[in-house]
């Protein structure tokens, strides 16, 4: 009985003061024709020793290679302060902070971490986390049309460089209340919005614009923030949170701001443990704040006059307004925006900018370095952060394969997303100058051993 | 902690220039984008050193009442003891740091451990399949209902858009009705718990979409006629989802499967121990019988041999076209999905067992022991599953002490108060849910400081003041919603 | 500045409050001549990335061997607990509990842990720690030489299985006092005390036997405690806590008892880091409390009358007896001493010895089924716990290398120490069968590929 | 934490039968150990289960201070950040797996980071030679005062047994002058914190082994004619000894190998920023000049060159003939050398100068500030060092406040007491040591403590039952002393 602290003299003192005989005794409003004996798929007990053994075998199967693929989760440094505190017990072991009194911990810390990411993506106010980026999408859709009541058509455009699994999941998450995302036009030497053909009379509930884009693009924010403000539309934004650092924060975008913003906080110091758990976090213009999803903590004052925190606008939320709610979401990520909080923390403005900056530096160098082989060039012109398309003449797949046996992630194969063979790179500020050198080489001496798509 | 002791917000400790030099690399050349593109003010992130945010976050955290630290019985919430060494494998340095997208060769052994863990949950469950997508409960259940409507659709039943909830469902139950388009169909409850099996009939109709149950429900008590429940539903055409919320009352017992239902979600995060981290994250995997196999959202990890060893591999759009799709950017909460797995390994088949058995005596024990010391319980004549009501009407009407009072008063002794006010049906209810993982001593403990509150309440003490050694006093709800303060203003 | 909060601000207001102009003026009072400019063999500062990635690197070099050795140092199973609270900030970065009010937590731990460590080897009181298990037989020599003050011979006799590190850190430690270690005569069959060789008139101060021996053996510690008190000597007892669960404790050994245990703590939950911090424990009958070196923790009441904890019998140690104190010692080794008593009350009486007597089985297995191996027998007759000496008709060295490069760290050779080709081998409850199998084979293939020592 | 919630004992949730199940390997078949070697006895270890533990434990973490959550101002001490990932880089699995016997094969990781701290603190404390092996700052002195008397032995030199030390000395230096068979000479301080030199002339003679100094001495001032002391000593044949607890002071800045010195012990646990953990471990690194090479303490890193590339090997007694031996099991305190290795990478050449001169500033800061508010400073004369003292010798006379009455109060305050009673020969001493890694704010906010705390005394208020806030009130430490309980009886 691995975590059961009872000795059999409590179960007998216990099953007593109840007045049975057996644990069986228990169970007797349960159909005995339901029980079951014996579960046949699970296998026996390991003790930690064991399990720690065999869950190391298992990890190392899988390696530790370097990895050069962003494309919506990217490998940064994350200092040891930060998981060494976001485990303590006290905040690892806590429940959602219910009694405030005693979860000023959990509560002052979401406080600090809605202050951070407003601050950083120049909006008034956020809530306590979402699922994830792609999900915060369709709950920015979904939120989008609560505000904008008045337009019927259920329509959200979407510019070229939205994430497409970020697509999906809207789609598959809001569709059911009949919304529709559609794709604004592609300047295809670009990669952004093709601005000369965006749609007249489409009255969208909302127009969404991802910043840096899925391919590693930087639109023209402030143009289509107020193309969709023109246009009856909310504008939201998706925005990678260590880009913020030095790109417009989406409250700046255009003449109005953006009115959400949403994104990925995977970035900030959650390790990328083969797709989560990340959080999706979501800000938005303070009249909007009734139409939030999600939890949302706020700074008020106890008996004495004392400031504390507390969850508030809980008429928004399942458990109060029930079928009404703003959004089905109760469990969060709380304990990832536990160590985004402490991560801001440890780097600051000044330490996101310089590692904003050497993600930039470091994609620039590989992009030019790769470029530099015969039969890859980048897909778009324009300006990157810290990821670039590189159009190729060989097969990918084959490519990736051979760097795979190099131990190198060499990107990611997005060529069922542009529609010709394309590759997603990425070095963020992990990447050492030899690194990239090694890379190079062996992309190099990769493509030499691939014949291109005509031969 | 000393709660004497003022907590400073991190952004007070902020001074221009100061930072955590080791955590960042030095500047490089500027950037190449163009300046439009760029900010042009300063973030107000803190400025603070290293020392100053390790003292302040560890300072924090002692504010917390946690399962660590307290007794927590908070019902419906499955307040566990969670295994260190679940978290400790799941960050083994590579599942930590392994890319989502990375290919599968790089992948064999976190998809080998999500395929079993796959397997391990359809046989708790009873269930044909299983996908481990969904990030909490929540979006399992809008995963359930999706693939509800999913169903029917795929039959070219469109009319089915009704949702039937009991009273006393859980607010995501409702909520996600609504998400998927569905409308709520609330039934009452019977004075001993059980759903009002007439008004059910009622309520079941051609356009019932399907019911969504869990069972011991919300109120501590097994559905008796669940039976009988699954006939009315299927034969009227509806299915049945089962709210996983509660599977850590038959865990090993029982299966939702056995019982007709046709689809269930489970929050790993309850049953299976992962942490809740002071609000997540869960992870709400999804079981599924036959008939809803091809509607499963994806990514679903899948098997197949090649030159004799089992190869892992996603499956996708093309192995489902049916799918729901995806609800997630990549696979759902894995590393939440990894401790569940390592959880489950160290309890083994066994182990799952005894959850329950625990879970169910250790309630049952509390329940009988409150009963006897002077506590009313909402469903006397039943036997309690995991969880049991108390209800405080009477100490509410006669000593003006609610149960939001006893709540507070229960934090002064060290303990951390039980779910309140929920299920609403129930006046002021106290849900608790002692779990498997808690000792007798601490449940007699616990008993004798309800004795304690209540019967000083008698004695006129007051209770509205409550807390009182906690870092704060109670706390001014209303004015928290109306003179909204979200973020801290640097000046 | 990694670690300074200061901000140029900051800094000149300092200056200015101090009433200097730099901080270089602080100190004027340093003659100008002794001061540097540079230290030149220190690198210059790494980040916390670069540094943990450069520390992963060396790490890699040292990989990860099947472990066989024992010989004062155990590869136990540690629950993830143990570390995890261990290392929590209240517990890593406070000093030794000088101000006991604000100390409670690290005070308790070492009463609890002092209760523990008197129940394994059956004495009455226990320090706080010492440094090692080698170091704690310096203090306990010492401290018999104080308890038996009449004795003046100085003379320490060691049992032949007394750990041969441990009576070099003895005589380097406590030789400036004038103790000498003297060996009892072996029986070379049992590897034990030859009792029919005893020393007579020997007027020892103490004498000293490890159970189980540095050579895995298992000595009569009845008899030779008894010759001891009939020789007016005093006994301690060097054992492995782990082996506590199973074998007589100290406290009743003979007819009177041990007088003072020591050993090596490291097996309760330490990892083996390459030899340290380990601690070394110590626990005496209580007559001798005032002997102790070391810090005592001691349970009080306080203002209110509520039961609290403080140091205790300080009037032994440096700080307050200086040049008179018992020992030398001031910082000892806490943390390890919190680490251990958690891995106690988690492994518990019974848990313990499960570990035994595992560790027993494993070990038994091991030496059975390598002394089937042609030219390995065991060295000596006799029960052993979780190690045993092999004789071997082949030189050690080219084994070991052999079996290194196979990743297995094949045991310990002890030849120097007992003066024929032997190799000492361990298998704690680490091992599975399937391990204990692996290395069978290795070793007899390893056996065969190397000519024996006649050839 | 909640104070007034009584601690119980592990002991208390001991239970017959009860333990963590997961943590122990199943019982094997009995032992082939004859029964009377084998215990009958039940040790009363606590029988306990992992949910259990882990809150124990926690809670009690809560009750301590420490430098994560508090300043903790303990002179002498050095009580500075421990940055995290020195702890968590020196337990890669690789080094806390390592086996200290393992062959050099399978250690020339760990051993190149040995060499190479070997190599770094040459370098800062300007000697010629360093070994590790010394596992705190005590056994560092015995290591280097058993190093002086083997020179002088070594010479024939028999009759040089006496060390002089300082009256202000650590209690260390005099305990450990007579561990190492030497008398004791002690010599008086002057007035404003030097050695009284006249003194030392008197006491240095044929018989001198040596001196033991640290410079800053432990009244937190620089040794002015440390220069001459040295002249001095090594004129009539002794050595000198640098008592490294006080490095912070000079890091960088001095060395004590250009200051004539014979022979340091480093307190890697203060200077290099390895925890304290409550009480230890620590590590006593020795760095020694030309004369004293041939004694150093064994196994030290050697490395050479194998066929172009670096070897690192163990320098052992073959190497060392005249070593004074071994001093630990195995390698000191190795997990601690890593972690004050990867401190000094993280420092670096010019951060390890900034310690020393962040460490004076603010040292020098508070004590002026401490002084502008009325607090005397026991050497008002002299420039601070990273330390310095104030004498409540006044507060002690005047207003019944002694020393370690205002301690208790500062503790109320949420501030770890300065080190009291601390050099012996200042009466009613604080030793205040405030670190380099703590800011201005905290030491403002310090000095208003202390402010406040003089004030109230001086309007009455009395401290003799000082702390109020803490888990405990102040405890008896005659009756501790008197009335013997140092461990559990479990009835
Ligand atoms: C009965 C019940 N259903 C559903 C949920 C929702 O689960 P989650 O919070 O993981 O979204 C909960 C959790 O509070 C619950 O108790
Ligand atoms: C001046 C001085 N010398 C020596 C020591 C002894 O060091 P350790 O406690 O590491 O043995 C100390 C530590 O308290 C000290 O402050």
């Amino acid at each position: 009985m691995p975590f059961i602290p009872h000795t059999e003299k409590d179960t007998r003192e216990m099953l007593q003061t109840i007045g049975v005989n057996s644990i069986d005794d228990l169970f007797d409003e349960i159909p005995t024709e339901l029980k079951i004996d014996q579960l046949e798929h699970v296998p026996g007990a390991l003790s930690e020793m064991e399990v720690s053994r065999f869950m190391k075998q298992r990890a190392k199967i899988d390696g530790s290679p370097m990895c050069f693929i962003g494309a919506g989760a990217y490998e940064h440094h994350i200092p040891t302060a930060v998981w060494d505190i976001a485990t303590r017990g006290e905040f690892y072991s806590a429940y959602t902070p219910y009694q405030a009194e005693a979860s000023q911990g959990t509560l002052q810390v979401i406080y600090e971490y809605q202050t951070m990411i407003t601050q950083l993506t120049g909006l008034d106010i956020s809530n306590a986390s979402l699922y994830d980026g792609a999900s915060a999408l369709a709950e920015a859709s979904l939120m989008a049309v609560r505000i904008n009541r008045h337009v019927k058509s259920g329509r959200v455009l979407l510019a070229p460089g939205v994430n497409p699994i970020y697509e999906q999941v809207a789609s598959a998450i809001a569709g059911a209340q009949g919304l529709t995302f559609e794709r604004l036009p592609t300047d295809i030497t670009t990669g952004n919005v093709d601005f000369d053909l965006l749609p007249k009379d489409s009255d969208p509930v909302a127009v969404v614009l991802q910043q840096p884009s899925y391919i590693g693009t930087l639109d023209d924010v402030n143009r289509l923030t107020d193309w969709a403000h023109a246009n009856g539309a909310l504008m939201i934004s998706v925005v990678n949170p260590i880009s913020l650092a030095l790109l417009k924060a989406p409250g700046h975008w255009g003449s109005e701001g953006a009115d959400v913003a949403i994104g990925e906080g995977q970035p900030l110091g959650i390790p990328m443990s083969s797709g989560g758990p990340y959080f999706g976090f979501m800000t938005c213009k303070k009249k909007y704040a009734r139409q939030m999803p999600g939890r949302i903590v706020g700074r008020t004052t106890d008996l004495d006059g004392n400031l504390g925190y507390a969850l508030t606008l809980q008429a928004r939320e399942q458990h109060i307004r029930r079928s009404k709610a703003t959004s089905n979401i109760c469990t969060n990520q709380g304990l990832m925006v536990t160590a985004a909080t402490i991560y801001m923390s440890l780097l600051g403005y000044e330490g996101l900018v310089n590692v904003a900056k050497t993600c930039h530096h470091n994609t620039a160098l590989l992009a030019d370095g790769l470029s530099a082989i015969d039969g890859v060039e980048r897909l778009f012109e324009g300006p990157f952060f810290h990821e670039v398309a590189l159009k190729l003449d060989r097969p990918i797949s084959s490519l990736l394969e051979i760097l795979a046996n190099r131990n190198i992630l060499a990107g990611l194969d997005i060529t069922s997303f542009v529609g010709s063979d394309a590759l997603l790179i990425c070095a963020t500020e992990t990447k050492t100058q030899e690194d990239i050198e090694v890379f190079i080489t062996a992309f190099s001496e990769a493509m030499a051993s691939v014949n291109t798509n005509s031969a | 902690m000393n709660s004497h002791v003022k907590s400073e917000l991190i952004f007070d400790k902020s001074r221009n220039g100061r930072r955590a030099f080791a955590q960042a690399p030095n500047a490089v050349k500027a950037s190449k984008i163009p300046s439009k593109l760029m900010r042009n003010d300063k973030p107000r992130l803190p400025e603070v050193s290293e020392p100053q945010t390790v003292r302040h976050f560890t300072r924090l955290s002692q504010l917390n009442f946690s399962i660590d630290t307290q007794f927590y019985p908070l019902g419906s919430c499955t307040m566990k003891h969670n295994p260190r060494a679940c978290n400790a494998l799941a960050l083994l340095p590579e599942f930590a740091g392994r890319h989502p997208l990375g290919p599968i060769s790089h992948g064999q052994g976190f998809m080998s451990c999500m395929f079993e863990l796959q397997e391990m949950l359809k046989d708790v469950t009873g269930m044909k399949g299983v996908s481990l997508t969904p990030m909490a409960g929540a979006q399992g259940e809008l995963a359930g209902v999706a693939m509800i409507k999913a169903y029917h659709e795929a039959r070219g039943d469109h009319e089915r858009t009704e949702i039937i909830c009991p009273d006393a469902a859980h607010g995501t139950n409702p909520a996600t009705a609504m998400m998927c388009g569905c409308q709520v169909v609330e039934v009452p409850t019977g004075p001993e718990g059980d759903i009002d099996f007439d008004a059910l009939k009622l309520a079941v109709g051609p356009k019932t979409a399907g019911i969504m149950l869990t069972n011991p429900s919300t109120l501590g008590v097994f559905e008796r006629r669940i039976k009988d429940v699954a006939d009315l539903i299927h034969g009227a055409g509806g299915l049945l989802y089962y709210d996983g919320a509660n599977l850590n009352a038959i865990l090993g017992k029982v299966r939702p499967g056995d019982m007709d239902f046709d689809v269930i979600h489970m929050n790993l995060h309850k049953t299976f121990s992962t942490p809740h981290g002071g609000g997540g994250p869960g992870s709400g995997a999804v079981g599924v019988n036959d008939r809803l196999l091809p509607f499963m959202p994806i990514p679903i990890v899948g098997s197949k041999q090649v030159e004799g060893k089992t190869l892992y591999d996603w499956l996708s759009e093309d192995d489902l076209p049916q799918s729901i799709g995806r609800l997630s950017g990549f696979m759902g909460n894995a590393g939440v999905l990894l401790r569940a797995y390592v959880y489950m390994r160290m309890l083994g088949c066994d182990g799952m067992k005894r959850v329950s058995e625990f879970a169910t005596l250790n309630a049952n024990y509390l329940s009988s022991k409150l009963q006897e010391a002077g506590f009313e319980l909402a469903f006397p004549a039943r036997r309690a599953s995991h969880e049991f009501i108390v209800t405080l009407k009477h100490e509410a009407r006669s000593l003006n002490l609610t149960a939001m009072d006893f709540a507070k008063a229960l934090l002064d002794k060290n303990y951390h108060a039980p779910t309140t006010y929920f299920p609403l049906l129930v006046p002021e209810c106290l849900l608790i849910e002692p779990t498997e993982t808690e000792s007798k001593e601490t449940l007699d403990n616990f008993v004798t400081a309800m004795i304690e509150i209540a019967t000083a309440a008698k004695k006129g003490v007051e209770f509205k003041d409550a807390p009182y050694t906690m870092p704060v006093r109670r706390l001014d709800d209303v004015k928290a919603a109306r003179q909204l303060d979200l973020a801290y203003q640097p000046e």
